[in-house]
């Protein structure tokens, strides 16, 4: 088969940063190409290029055998080419139809007929198989749900090319087999994908071809996946051998450390109650919406409660004040990086000693010092790419700012309570095994954790227990003994009868 | 009880609030339920209703213009001028337009490619226009030869006043069109999340410049009523115009964090503003307790809007 | 019923508070109402005079923003079947001549301006002063036209009596107040500094005030100033009362007794009594010094 | 050349254009660089510059103050007026204090507490302020009784006039507090994103109020001093201040949304500001033409800076 989409010696600098250096490779119509590679490898600036919203310093894109010489989105459009970036590109305050038409709206004279956008937009959804009102506010959506409606762009509009920049990095296993249907359908219309992706399963279930980067260059192009081998590809990428990244090991669990009791929220209507013990890592899986995420909310007081209390080591934390919660001891590292982690603007040694300061600032006044040592500490521990500490986060690569906000809480002195909402979001594999050991590493200090993540596998494989939710309950109690895939998805799906547990 | 509630609190709660308290002004206030009064009335926000229409627009768009007071003035000026000049009333309001579009060409221009902070180039062209007008005119008011320029203020329609029906055909338009049109909801994407509707194709940089020249012509068109009304072109005209048309839409919920607008909630807000003056007015307010009074009128507004839609919010 | 209308372009000024305050006397004598409105441009006097027709007044007096809204405010004047006077400024046509028909009390302002420029050539003259060696400061606010016609008056007078042309400075405020007109000042001094003696004229009281103050953080002797107002208001009383001297020499007080005073009553003469005022009543301005202002102020019937 | 370049494009490239620009003035100008001049030009920006110190905090958390004008103006009345009544300059100072510290916390409370949008409550309690301030005197200037009040703007230290070293002192003071305080820090933190500094540990609505606090206080301070320039509290004092202020900040590469912020900047912005006027004057450039050459000043500062960025962001 001849080669539909080819990269030529493409090479991309920023202000102290060479993100990408005479990469070339290219990929067979039909086919389903993966792209690999550490956080910062230059994956993103790759697709980035492909869109059309930035041009290479270096080199050229060719399609169909055709150099492409676009200089704006609209021309890769017009070229075929539709891309879904890793941050979320969705306008929260236009409904699921109009965002899914932004940019290409039909209708005569600019008059647009809303009736008739909605009704295609209702058909097309349904046909896809993405449960979402069409005349829904994209801001009254989760994460996932808007996740969803960006996939829905890419497949809506006819594309030769479609570039995924790790579309399931919010998705929970139910909607990532969507998206896999999706995506078998559209390479049997021989329509070429790009997908990018932390995740191996993903990548070998999906996948015919390969190509990884490392450090802005090609580290190896594989036209057969068949061919190479799981720790093969991590090698390539990390450059040295991860042979168990969960490292999982029994600890001393010691006396109860957290308990939620009753709480309940404007989006969380049943209550809801639960305890952690020190030492103890509780994880939280569910599907899409089930409410893990607002749980994780009340519990730190980001959002008001309408009942229930916190109590940490026997004393009860303050209704609705984070500074209050991390006074008392409790940490919460939020889901969706963008809008409630990183503060735009500032330098990744500002992001990270933004709580932890208060330590060491007698009268307020900052020890610079200190902050740096910090900043360098943690940019080494968790293996931030970044030319210094210095960059405004707002540069550095998703996966590399999810480091930055680990490590703002990791900074953290006298944490008696850790929750972490989908810590690895985005996070490569050889820096995921550092995190585990990390939490393995606080956990033992005696550190109650509570990890959320609908990566079924992490869950799996780092926490002692496993509360299972489901449409805002929770279904299931399960211990590390009884970890079984099938029983946990069961009480995950809300149309399975479940077994109703008592909360612990 | 708790439908009222819902009345109060829903989606038109900003309208229904502004009912309730017209209704208690028109019950208490002797003479302001009047024909005249009336008139009157939607006659003094001619001016503000109908920049206010663009103005919203670029509020949406994340954008701010304060230039608008000076636009008003500078394209007043050069209707009368021209007109004089050339003794064609038709000659006089294609030189308005075109200066008033120049005028938001420029700013659009200068901040879409130049990549300028719009409060910055705004105020800058602001005072560049303002001067502008002062050279023009030598600091002094411009009388207008023709008469029959009067008659675009004088003239009436069906007993309503042409400039009346001008505003209310700004609010049919420019309400359409934010609601039902690509460029209205390219406008309200590009506050939204300008980088999303960049990615997806909007071309951001010509909505900007487009709707800054909407703006210009529009606040020229407030410009020759001005000057048709007050039967001269005055180069002090219209100042501090930007902070009233400004107040006016957010009081009518335009979000100044942008993607958030609609044309009921800003004709509400022209209104409460007119109101506001006129019953002071009515009721022989003194000067100084007007600043107090104006100024509570309008924190009363914004909050009762504000507890409203945290009610909203609050309710699942 | 009478009810009347008193607009003035410029609500906060003491002039025109003052002028308010001697309309409500004038209506609590006569017992009619006084509807007292401000309208800074021509689009608020043109909805200050819908409401005033509204309110069921039968006329009102004017001070315009800008003589040149006088056919507009004509026009809807009659539309509203109201009764129209002007005091200080004087309504003209498109054409600039002066709209006769309304009835109006006031004093011009170059007239204003000359008086000024005479208190200042007499004061020069008494302290000996050559003219070539003095400077003036204009503190200019050109943007409104009264404040151009003020200041030129002034300045003819001290051409006409021998200052050089090259002599004059402009300074520019930026705004009309004390602040403005002190830093502008301040520039031209330093920018001439060997000029020794200075006079200042302005548009108002607290723009020659500006200059007073330039002078003396730059050192210039109160003795070397001679800066002359015009309204005479308490910034002016301000600076007589202060304990010595400075170089705010005095203020040409124009009456607002009688523009708010006979106005307001003369209107309500001609709505009550049908008698129609006389169309044009032309006030002066008088100068008050250090040492006279109370006297003069009593005799203009302010206190 | 490409090292000028690097300079000129570099961290401190406003700077640098400033110095440029300076150079250039100070030798063509006549009469611009003598030391009468230099210190007359500090003392005409003590105001903007007091106030720009705490508007770049209010600016850098993403809010705005447009009532620092009125704020101005009541302080300095309330100085007058306290100290005339009680005798005491020191009683006159905290009245002052107390008067701007208090709409600095009304501003602060109302705008974190209730959420309400920050341009609309200021523009309420400007004209609030400016009617308590033009209520309290009746519209009219108050003479300062005590003349020694006065030696609070006339006093010299070092030859160099106690306003001008209070401004210095105060660039001095916040400099240091916003690059090496926690409370520096966290406010361009809210600037940055007000939801994640929440979720970090910010106490949000605290610092707004803390920060609007701050800039009534530093208010009555300018207020203070401005009074004593001009020896009477003026009710009409430091009319459009709050646009200057922001401007002078802007210009110093203040962004207005929020996160981004330097004191060098500021000072270089009130500098260019107040030369800009100087120099027109020195250079006796009419009136109306000032219009158009502040205007165009003001866009070239920006674009200049803009240009500087651009070039720094391609750069690799
Ligand atoms: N605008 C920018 N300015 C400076 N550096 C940038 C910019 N954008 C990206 N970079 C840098 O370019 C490099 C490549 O980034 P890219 O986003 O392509 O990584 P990635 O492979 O997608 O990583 P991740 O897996 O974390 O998403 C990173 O080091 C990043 O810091
Ligand atoms: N801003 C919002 N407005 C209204 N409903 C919301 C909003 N955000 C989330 N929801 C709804 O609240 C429920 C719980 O969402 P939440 O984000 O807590 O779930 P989750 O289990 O964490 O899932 P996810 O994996 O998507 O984060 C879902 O039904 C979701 O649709
Ligand atoms: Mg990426
Ligand atoms: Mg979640």
């Amino acid at each position: 088969m001849q080669d539909f989409l080819e990269f030529r010696s493409i090479s991309k600098g920023y202000p102290g940063v060479q993100a990408l250096s005479d990469v070339s490779f290219s990929v067979r119509k039909g086919a389903v190409h993966g792209l690999m590679g550490e956080n910062g490898a230059g994956k993103s600036t790759l697709i980035r290029l492909l869109s059309g919203d930035q041009s290479a310093d270096e080199g050229e894109i060719l399609i169909d055998g055709e150099a492409q010489s676009y200089r704006s989105v609209r021309d890769a459009f017009r070229a075929g080419v539709i891309v879904i970036h890793q941050e979320l590109q969705l306008v929260p305050e236009l409904t699921v139809a109009e965002n899914l038409w932004l940019g290409h709206f039909p209708g005569k004279g600019g008059v647009i007929d809303r009736r008739r956008l909605i009704r295609i937009v209702g058909e097309k959804l349904s046909e896809i198989g993405i449960d979402v009102d069409p005349s829904a506010k994209i801001a009254s959506l989760s994460i996932g749900e808007r996740q969803m409606v960006e996939i829905a762009k890419a497949v809506m509009l006819d594309a030769r090319v479609i570039a995924l920049d790790e579309p399931t990095s919010s998705l929970s296993s139910r909607e990532s087999e969507i998206l896999f249907a999706l995506i078998e359908r559209l390479r049997s219309n021989g329509t070429v994908i790009l997908y990018v992706s932390h995740r191996l399963d993903e990548i070998f279930r999906l996948c015919d071809s390969l190509t990884v980067l490392r450090d802005g260059k090609l580290a190896a192009h594989h036209p057969d996946i068949s061919k190479v081998t799981r720790d093969q590809i991590i090698a390539e990428m990390v450059g040295r051998e991860i042979s168990n990244i969960w490292g999982w090991r029994t600890r001393d669990l010691g006396t109860e450390r957290l308990r939620v009791d009753t709480i309940s929220g404007p989006k969380l209507k049943t209550p809801l109650s639960f305890s952690v013990r020190r030492g103890e890592i509780l994880g939280f899986f569910g599907l899409i919406g089930a409410g893990r995420s607002e749980m994780t909310r009340l519990v730190y007081g980001a959002d008001r409660r309408h009942q229930g209390t916190v109590t940490i080591d026997g004393t009860t934390v303050p209704a609705d004040s984070p500074p209050q919660s991390i006074r008392a001891g409790m940490v919460l590292c939020p889901e969706d990086r963008k809008f409630d982690g990183i503060v735009q603007g500032r330098s990744i040694e500002e992001n990270m000693a933004i709580s932890s300061r208060r330590h060491f600032s007698p009268f307020g006044i900052l020890d610079l010092k200190k902050e740096a040592e910090l900043a360098d500490r943690f940019i080494a521990k968790l293996r931030v790419r970044t030319p210094s500490r210095k960059q405004d986060i707002i540069n550095l690569s998703g996966g590399n700012q999810q480091k930055v906000i680990l490590g703002r809480w990791l900074s953290e002195q006298g944490v008696r309570v850790l929750i972490i909402d989908e810590p690895t979001r985005g996070i490569d594999v050889g820096a995921k095994s550092e995190i585990y050991e990390i939490l393995y590493e606080l956990a033992a200090q005696g550190m109650a954790i509570v990890v959320i993540s609908s990566e079924l596998p992490e869950v799996m494989g780092i926490t002692d227990r496993i509360l299972v939710m489901c449409q805002g309950r929770i279904a299931a109690d399960i211990a590390r003994a009884d970890f079984d895939e099938r029983r946990i998805l069961a009480a995950a799906l809300p149309d399975v009868p479940t077994e109703q547990v008592q909360p612990s | 009880m708790t439908s009222l509630k819902k009345l109060l609190l829903g989606e038109q709660g900003l309208v229904v609030i502004f009912a309730v308290a017209f209704a208690i002004v028109a019950l208490t206030v002797p003479n302001f339920l009047t024909e005249r009064n009336m008139l009157g009335l939607l006659q003094s926000v001619v001016t503000i209703g109908i920049v206010a229409c663009t103005m919203m627009f670029c509020l949406a768009s994340r954008d701010f213009d304060l230039s608008v007071g000076s636009t008003v003035a500078f394209s007043g000026m050069a209707a009368v001028m021209a007109s004089n000049a050339s003794g064609s009333i038709l000659i006089g309001l294609v030189a308005a337009l075109l200066c008033g579009g120049f005028v938001g060409l420029v700013n659009g221009v200068v901040i879409a490619h130049f990549r300028i902070n719009a409060l910055i180039t705004t105020l800058a062209t602001m005072q560049i226009v303002r001067g502008f007008a002062l050279i023009a005119s030598d600091g002094r008011a411009v009388g207008i030869n023709d008469p029959s320029f009067y008659q675009l203020a004088l003239s009436k329609f069906l007993g309503i006043p042409t400039p009346i029906w001008v505003m209310g055909a700004f609010f049919v338009v420019f309400g359409f069109v934010l609601n039902r049109t690509v460029f209205g909801k390219n406008t309200l994407a590009i506050g939204g999340n300008p980088e999303a509707s960049r990615l997806a194709g909007v071309n951001v940089s010509n909505m900007r410049i487009w709707i800054f020249a909407l703006q210009g012509l529009v606040c020229a068109v407030a410009g020759v009523l001005l000057a048709s009304r007050i039967t001269s072109g005055q180069p002090n005209a219209a100042t501090g115009l930007e902070l009233s048309v400004i107040s006016a839409c957010v009081l009518g919920g335009v979000s100044l964090a942008g993607g958030r607008a609609a044309m009921t909630g800003v004709i509400v807000g022209v209104l409460i503003m007119g109101i506001a003056e006129n019953v002071m007015n009515l009721l022989n307010i003194q000067a100084f307790y007007q600043y107090v009074v104006r100024g509570l009128i309008l924190l009363l507004a914004v909050l009762l809007d504000n507890l409203r839609s945290a009610a909203a919010g609050r309710r699942s | 019923d009478v009810k009347i209308g008193f607009i003035v372009k410029q609500p906060e000024e003491p002039w025109f508070q003052d002028e308010w305050k001697f309309a409500d006397v004038a209506a609590k004598e006569k017992g009619f109402t006084l509807v007292k409105i401000g309208a800074e441009d021509g689009e608020k006097v043109q909805s200050a005079i819908d409401n005033l027709g509204a309110q069921g007044a039968q006329g009102f007096i004017v001070c315009t923003p800008d003589v040149k809204l006088g056919p507009g405010i004509v026009a809807k004047a009659a539309a509203n079947e109201l009764k129209l006077m002007t005091v200080d400024d004087r309504l003209v046509n498109a054409d600039g001549s002066p709209i006769e028909d309304v009835p109006h009390m006031g004093i011009s302002a170059t007239k204003i301006g000359e008086a000024v420029g005479q208190a200042i050539v007499d004061e020069v003259k008494k302290r000996g002063w050559d003219m070539k060696d003095v400077g003036a400061i204009r503190v200019s606010y050109d943007q409104l036209p009264t404040a151009v016609d003020r200041v030129e008056g002034a300045l003819s007078v001290l051409k006409a009596n021998g200052l050089p042309e090259a002599n004059i400075f402009d300074a520019p405020q930026a705004k009309t107040d004390t602040e403005a007109a002190l830093n502008a000042s301040t520039i031209v001094l330093n920018k001439n500094a060997g000029i020794k003696k200075w006079v200042a004229i302005g548009l108002n009281d607290e723009a020659v005030l500006g200059a007073v103050r330039a002078t003396e953080t730059v050192g210039i002797p109160a003795d070397s100033m001679i800066g002359v107002g015009i309204g005479g208001a308490d910034s002016a009383i301000n600076e007589f009362k202060k304990p010595s001297a400075t170089g705010f020499f005095g203020t040409v007080i124009i009456s607002p007794k009688r523009h708010g005073y006979e106005t307001a009553l003369n209107m309500y003469e001609w709505i009550a009594n049908g008698k129609e005022p006389e169309k044009l009543t032309l006030t002066a301005g008088q100068l008050a010094l250090r040492d006279n202002y109370e006297a003069v102020r009593k005799d203009l019937g302010i206190e």
